[in-house]
């Protein structure tokens, strides 16, 4: 069952969705996507799009090869602030 | 929407002048290093109750110098017969050593087969990418038959271990298998490894997307997940399974755990014995 | 011709050494010079930085490393950056102009062009880019001949892709007759 | 890929493929080896190659049993090879003795990278120059070549074959991690104009027990195995028959000496150095890659009125001894350029001995190709 | 009454110079040097068919110099490495290894596994002393637990290998164990091991009453081969009987036999592609 | 047997079992090794010794994995060593590498033997005295002690041990099969007169990220494992906090550069000589059992009157070339005298220079001790 | 059953019956028994005593580490002749 | 006193090598001399040919071989044979007469005595026949101290077979003590 959940995605760990794409893959809720835009190392990273489908399972976290990928309940109140800091 | 500030819960295990990984994208290699780490963290343990022991390869980096714990990244194929010093020295630490099917098979199969023999109380994760992946893709004892690589461009002329099979002759009280496609499994199965009195092996099919995936023609990081999970079979329905069935499977799970003398308790009782003797 | 000193840098995975590699052979083996190329790279699969160099002389060369190249060819921010200052005052520098923004430089010759997108886009593979320069650096230097570049084009390459790399090329060669060539600062044209 | 043994004709390659070419054109049917940087091209390129031409390759589990399975095959009447670099060699090492003991043709190519330990891979050092000489336990003496430029790459490495298959013994190729991934036109010759030597082996009927087949300073005949000869090849200590003693310190003496002497013997044969240093002060001494910088910058001296010279060592092993001194009685003052801190400095400086002043100098990196205008300054203060 | 004038049937096979072995009085290495002899005489084959290989050790002094035949007795622990390169470039010629165990599982014990895996056509027999005879009473891999020798004065902490079980989990595809008890098995099992187009393995329990025997308690030369009869159990009547049943028992006979790809075949496949390349 | 460390006492001793106490004596608690003619004594010993310490020797499948085992114990705080002989260091070298390059404190006693390969295990030869410096590939310095009697091998043993702790690097001890089975009288001091040195170790609480624990000309402070200090030690090329670093030639300059520095900077500490040559016109310069030929040769000389002095080099490596080139400013001629065909010659002779003549003298058999009418027709004729 | 043969030990390559003695303990017909004479080897070899209930097992032959032992029956021509030559 | 070297020889398993340890310590640790003691065995336990040589001196032992013994102790024929001559020449031999048969030196003193048989027939083991001569060796020379190789023996034999040991000493003592000496040709009795 979908959680209100923030996922964060680190951009320096993220080796990128064309080379690597198995948070893509693993999501059983497709919530993400691949980004469009090209980062300054040269790959696109993945962006949690449809967030609001997120059921929290972990498979994105768990299976993220370099450790880049948090997903946390949005109760949870320094998450909430963290997001907070995020999005300003 | 994304956000970039959410501390990753088991960062703290991280050395902090290592936070990004030399893995290519997609490697497996983090998805075992991970699923240590968690396994670290469910049993209650700190990294400081462990000592790390690698060889030389990219699966040997998984631990050095990213773990934020005692490191020592050794020579090829070595890292068995150093852990056990360490492990003399040190008995009441868990020695732990992550190393590649090449370095802990091909240079280093006999350090391998010795420890478990010794059944020395030890952690051993062996990532099996049927590859050298470091050295840019040359023929490792883990590769099928057949199969074209930069030293075979004609095919494998040589048939692969079964590294279970292997270890289990030669003698370890536990012995285990699992796929970067089954990180829960592998928590679990590492959870047991680690507290296991004696030698404990678990192989880790992982997958190397740049050196394997992509010159195999199976594929990059997410068609080898998917071609891990179509090919495991779990070791109670393989029971039930002819030779033929199990060809090209890979049977996963935990194929032995049984008890015998463990190598730091009989060295103690020697010790104690000397010291008593006239 | 005396000796030449090129460097070409980049990304890991533009084929930087292979853009070295050739222009090395059409140098010594069709055009019947001598030539040297090496390379350096950090883990290349792993998105590092690459370059590749190489000397071509009508003497044998004696002395194996570029040190002050007279041409070089930048694929990447970071090459310019690092790379940029060696440069020999008056060399020729060739940029990817989609992938290098600052030219630190402004005592050298400068050839710009949008190889990168011109590779994505009317031959449909990125990948090209570094023939596209090629085919510019020809044009502009005539340091290798363009028949010993198409020679060494179909002996280097996989077979399917010799017809996209020779098109790649010629598109650079157009491309390379066309541009402009920015003078450095305080000299005249030549 | 073409399919002939020998790849007459103009290339442009890589000194690390010469080297496999070297070996094919030599006759090598056999290679065995285990991957490492900067050596596997001359693994990949044989891999590649030798089943075409009838020969095998093998990757073996280990450096140990690549250069094992590379004497037996040796043993088995084929050409054999292998290539790594320093940390294989210094597994090799017990093995290479055991060629050297037991006479065994075979060439060993070591791709030097930057150490100590697993260092750095991919950059070059010349660090392991010593190590074929005094690397193995026990006295002994060996060949050992130091290629300059992928011409001599291929030139040296099919040298190297001749040596081993004339000497019977182990011949190293010392190339390093610069020349093995530099390309360079290379010029291979028409197949018939490869000189090719063979190992002179046993009359067809002789019986090892009735034929010395060791220890002989003029190369004992081989008793290649499978033609019927009962040859007993021991890494014990042994007679020309074969025959082990382990007991008397003279037979120990015996089997020392003459596999010294079969090398010291032939050292006029062997030894290959080049020099231009006819009315120089100034001789600079150098070997490998390096040799190119000193080259390099003794044409850049010479043209500033430096009365300077150079001297390449082509044969490290045996030490061109003989030849130094008569540089050393020549000039007033060797300069011994080495990527290292000074390995074969003092070897230079003992046949040198009192006839001339001998100093060192190393690149200003370690690893990198020494700079032309750091040779230059030195040499500069050496005349002040 | 007796004579002196007899020429042993088998003496042919020996070399001129080395007719009298180094062995101590009462070595099991004797008894099986004359079982492989008298399998090749019974096979039918000329030592000229052979090259023998082995390493450093008492044993590997079984087929050195006395073998007359080509003999490389190579550094110690390697003769199968070296074997290997020999089998290569003579593929019609049978290779023959003879070493200790010492030389075959300790330091030697990667080649083995290794050679197992390729499933080479070598024929391997690897004399079980239990002990480093040659170098005066040294532990060995294959000591009981908890056994005095030099290097371990207070009991051997290690436990040993059940060295068939190793090779089998190597992927060996003919395993077997005789004792010097039984040289008429022994001949039986090696001519099958010869013949076996694939790596045969036979490990053959042998009496070192010098350093062995005499150490253990287990006594003289005699004694010796007596406790290896009564301790003997074949490996039908092993397959009823339980673990605990089994626990101090020398299982005897042909644990494996198996057919699978066999390395000169393959390799032999890989040039023929080679050559059809374009 | 006693029970204590440290067994104070006169003895009448082999020189193996007196290489073994002088481990114990020094604090040895590790040790690890694989059987081996002429060296396993020291093992059998020190199985025997250890367990009754507390301590523990295991005896590995070879002899790589006896190093490895060493190393690996001294990373957890123990002073361990391991004995073997010319073919258990061939296999050794890779992994004394990388106790080198990573400042692993231990020491590794060989006990020459006759070789090339399998030779002659229970002959002596010091064919292994170039060995440990140039073995392992890549360029690096290292100590290395030569006793000379069953009281230095006690002694040099234990200052095996300190010197290795002070320095953070492998120590070699060069007995031979010669003074390994020989025995002679032996005094342990008391206990509390043995002098020990102790690595510097990291302060309890600093962590491996903060505080350097490499690459110090002075010798870094170890982070011993097990302390939290979160060590990070590799063998590939690294900077002064184990950050690797495999792209740079720079980082192999400082990595070779400090590792070389940290023993020459200090070798007037390290590098012990003895020598009576005040008056002496030829010296005879030598190490191990053959400097008690030459030491006798010279008491013999001088009783005919001959103008003899000697000159013992108890360290080999670093090699003491300014004690020697003092030497060869004072005397007339140095005569080198080891048993092999002449291996640390070339040192003396580099280090001579132009200042002497440098001649070498082998025993009459290589495997046995030189013959003193043997060393003295060698000096008449010098002289003539 | 027992058989004429010859029983031939060869003095050279036996390592004396004292430190080896296998012959003795396992022929099934105690045909030898250990010499009392000391050789100049300084060892004691086994003699064929019994030898009329040899039965020609060949068990002291297979089992001898020596090859020392060689077991032939009389009527071949050969052995006749060979121990003819040897009593001479 | 002087350097005196001695020599023991015979065959593997009869424990010269022992005997020669034994001297050395007695020597050097109780009677507080300088001793070196040193051996050559082939394949011991195969029966090759053994030797054990002693360096015994009041003065520090610099050199460290024997090479001319002043005394040598035979126990085997092939050792009388192969060491005989090196001996110096006035020295003292001792043989065991059960075992050595031809004395090829006339220039040397010579004892004979028939330690094997009395080792076996009085003591009841034959490997004591080295202490013995160790007994008739201490009584017609002092080279070592009787206490000082009586307290070897204690610290150098299994405890077991310490009792053993010292009765065969002391009988070599006594038989040394008797056992006559016959003088080199020419040389009157000293
Ligand atoms: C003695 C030695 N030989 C060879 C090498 C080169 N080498 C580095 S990593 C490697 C193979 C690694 O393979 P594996 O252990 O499977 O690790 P992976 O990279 O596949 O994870 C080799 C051969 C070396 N460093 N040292
Ligand atoms: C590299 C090396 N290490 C150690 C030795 C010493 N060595 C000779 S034989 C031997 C052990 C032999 O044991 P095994 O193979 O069981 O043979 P055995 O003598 O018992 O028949 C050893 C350790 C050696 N020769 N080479
Ligand atoms: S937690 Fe599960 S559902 Fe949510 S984004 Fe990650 S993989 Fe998808
Ligand atoms: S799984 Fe991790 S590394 Fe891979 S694309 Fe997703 S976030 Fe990036
Ligand atoms: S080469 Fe393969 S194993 Fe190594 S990091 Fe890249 S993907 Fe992973
Ligand atoms: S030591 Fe043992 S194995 Fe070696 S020859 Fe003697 S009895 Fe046989
Ligand atoms: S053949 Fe049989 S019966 Fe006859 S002596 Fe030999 S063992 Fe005894
Ligand atoms: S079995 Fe052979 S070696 Fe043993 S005693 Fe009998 S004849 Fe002699
Ligand atoms: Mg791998
Ligand atoms: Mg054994």
């Amino acid at each position: 069952m979908a959680k209100p959940v923030i996922i964060s995605i680190n951009e320096n760990l993220c080796k990128g969705a064309d080379g690597c794409g198995i948070c893509l893959a693993l999501c059983p809720k497709d919530v993400f996507r691949i980004a469009e835009r090209l980062t300054a190392r040269g790959i696109r990273l993945p962006v949690a799009e449809k967030i609001t489908a997120c059921t929290k399972c972990d498979n994105c976290v768990i299976y993220c090869p370099d450790m880049a990928i948090v997903v946390a309940l949005r109760e949870v109140p320094e998450v909430a602030e963290a997001a907070e800091r995020a999005t300003q | 929407m994304s956000a970039a500030a959410l501390e990753h819960p088991l960062a703290k295990f991280i050395r902090p002048s290592a936070r990004t990984t030399a893995n290519c994208p997609g490697c497996g290699n983090g998805i075992l290093a991970q699923s240590i780490l968690r396994a670290i963290e469910e049993l209650g343990l700190r990294l400081d109750d462990f000592v790390f022991v690698s060889g030389i390869g990219c699966a040997a980096w998984i631990p050095s110098p990213s773990f934020y714990a005692d490191v020592l990244h050794t020579t090829h194929g070595r890292p068995i017969a150093f852990g056990i010093g360490i492990k003399v020295a040190l008995p009441h630490k868990r020695v732990m050593v992550i190393s590649g099917d090449g370095d802990l098979t091909a240079i280093g199969g006999n350090h391998l087969i010795h420890a478990a023999r010794r059944n020395i109380a030890m952690t051993v994760f062996c990532v099996n990418n049927g590859i050298y992946g470091m050295t840019g893709g040359q023929v490792a004892p883990t590769t099928p038959l057949g199969l074209t690589t930069v030293t075979t461009p004609f095919g494998n002329a040589e048939n692969p271990f079964d590294i279970c099979e292997l270890v289990k002759g030669a003698g370890a009280s536990f012995v285990a298998r699992w796929t970067t496609y089954h990180p829960r499994q592998l928590v679990r199965t590492a959870k047991k490894a680690i507290q296991k009195k004696g030698f404990a092996f678990v192989e880790v099919l992982s997958q190397c997307p740049v050196e394997f995936g992509r010159k195999t023609g199976i594929g990059n990081a997410v068609q080898m997940l998917e071609w891990y999970k179509t090919k495991s079979v779990g070791v109670a329905r393989a029971k039930d399974m002819s030779a033929a069935e199990l060809a090209d499977r890979i049977v996963v799970g935990e194929l032995v755990d049984i008890e015998k003398p463990e190598l730091m308790e009989t060295l103690e009782g020697i010790r104690r014995k000397a010291m008593a003797s006239s | 011709m005396k000796r030449t000193e090129i460097r070409i840098a980049g990304f890991g995975g533009q084929g930087v050494v292979l853009a070295g590699v050739l222009l090395g052979t059409a140098a010594a083996v069709t055009d019947g010079r001598r030539a040297v190329q090496t390379q350096s790279y950090g883990a290349a699969a792993r998105g590092g930085g690459a370059r590749s160099e190489v000397v071509i002389s009508d003497d044998p060369i004696i002395y194996p490393r570029v040190t002050h190249p007279d041409i070089m060819v930048a694929m990447s921010e970071e090459a310019m950056q690092k790379y940029g200052p060696d440069m020999r005052a008056g060399g020729l520098l060739i940029i990817d102009s989609d992938l290098v923004q600052g030219v630190s430089r402004d005592d050298v010759r400068l050839v710009a062009v949008p190889a990168s997108n011109l590779a994505t886009q009317e031959l449909g593979r990125t990948i090209v880019a570094n023939i596209v320069m090629l085919g510019v650096l020809v044009a502009k230097t005539g340091v290798v001949s363009a028949a010993g570049m198409e020679a060494a084009i179909r002996e280097n390459v996989p077979p399917k892709t010799i017809d996209l790399n020779l098109k790649a090329f010629r598109r650079g060669l157009e491309l390379g007759a066309s541009a402009p060539i920015q003078e450095p600062a305080g000299h005249a044209a030549a | 890929m073409r399919k002939e043994a020998v790849l007459t004709g103009r290339h442009f390659m890589m000194g690390n493929i010469a080297c496999a070419e070297g070996a094919l054109a030599a006759g090598c049917r056999f290679a065995a080896g285990y991957p490492i940087t900067p050596a596997t091209e001359v693994a990949e390129r044989l891999a590649e190659r030798l089943p075409v031409l009838g020969g095998t390759f093998l990757q073996m589990e280990d450096e140990i049993a690549s250069i094992a399975a590379v004497i037996g095959a040796s043993w088995g009447g084929l050409k054999a090879m292998t290539a790594t670099s320093g940390p294989g060699i210094s597994l090799m090492l017990e093995n290479i003795g055991f060629a050297l003991g037991t006479e065994t043709p075979c060439v060993i190519v070591n791709v030097m990278r930057g150490g100590p330990t697993t260092g750095i891979p991919a950059v070059e050092l010349q660090g392991d120059v010593i190590q074929p000489r005094r690397g193995s336990h026990g006295d002994y003496q060996i060949i050992a070549l130091a290629p300059s430029s992928v011409q001599e790459a291929f030139d040296y490495t099919l040298e190297a074959f001749n040596l081993a298959e004339r000497f019977r013994t182990p011949v190293f190729v010392l190339s390093d991690a610069f020349l093995g991934h530099m390309r360079e036109e290379l010029i291979i010759p028409e197949a018939d104009r490869v000189p090719i030597v063979d190992r002179k082996v046993f009359p067809p009927d002789a019986d090892a027990e009735e034929l010395a087949a060791f220890l002989d300073e003029d190369v004992a005949p081989m008793p290649v195995f499978g033609r019927g000869h009962k040859a007993h090849v021991t890494s014990s200590c042994h007679d020309a028959y074969g025959r082990r003693n382990v007991v008397d310190a003279q037979a120990l003496d015996v089997f020392i000496r003459k596999l010294h002497g079969k090398i010291e013997r032939h050292r006029d044969e062997i030894v290959r150095v080049a020099s231009d240093a006819e009315e120089a002060e100034i001789v600079l001494v150098s070997y490998g890659t390096v040799f190119r910088c000193a080259r390099a910058a003794v044409e850049a001296g010479r043209a500033e009125g430096l009365r300077l010279g150079w001297f390449k060592l082509g044969t490290l092993w045996p030490f061109p001894d003989r030849e130094i001194a008569a540089l050393a009685a020549r000039a007033r003052h060797l300069m011994v350029l080495e990527n290292n801190l000074g390995q074969l400095f003092h070897y230079v400086q003992a046949a040198a001995a009192s006839r001339c002043r001998v100093s060192f100098l190393p690149p200003r990196v370690l690893g990198e190709l020494h700079e032309i205008e750091d040779i230059l300054k030195a040499v500069r203060e050496v005349r002040a």
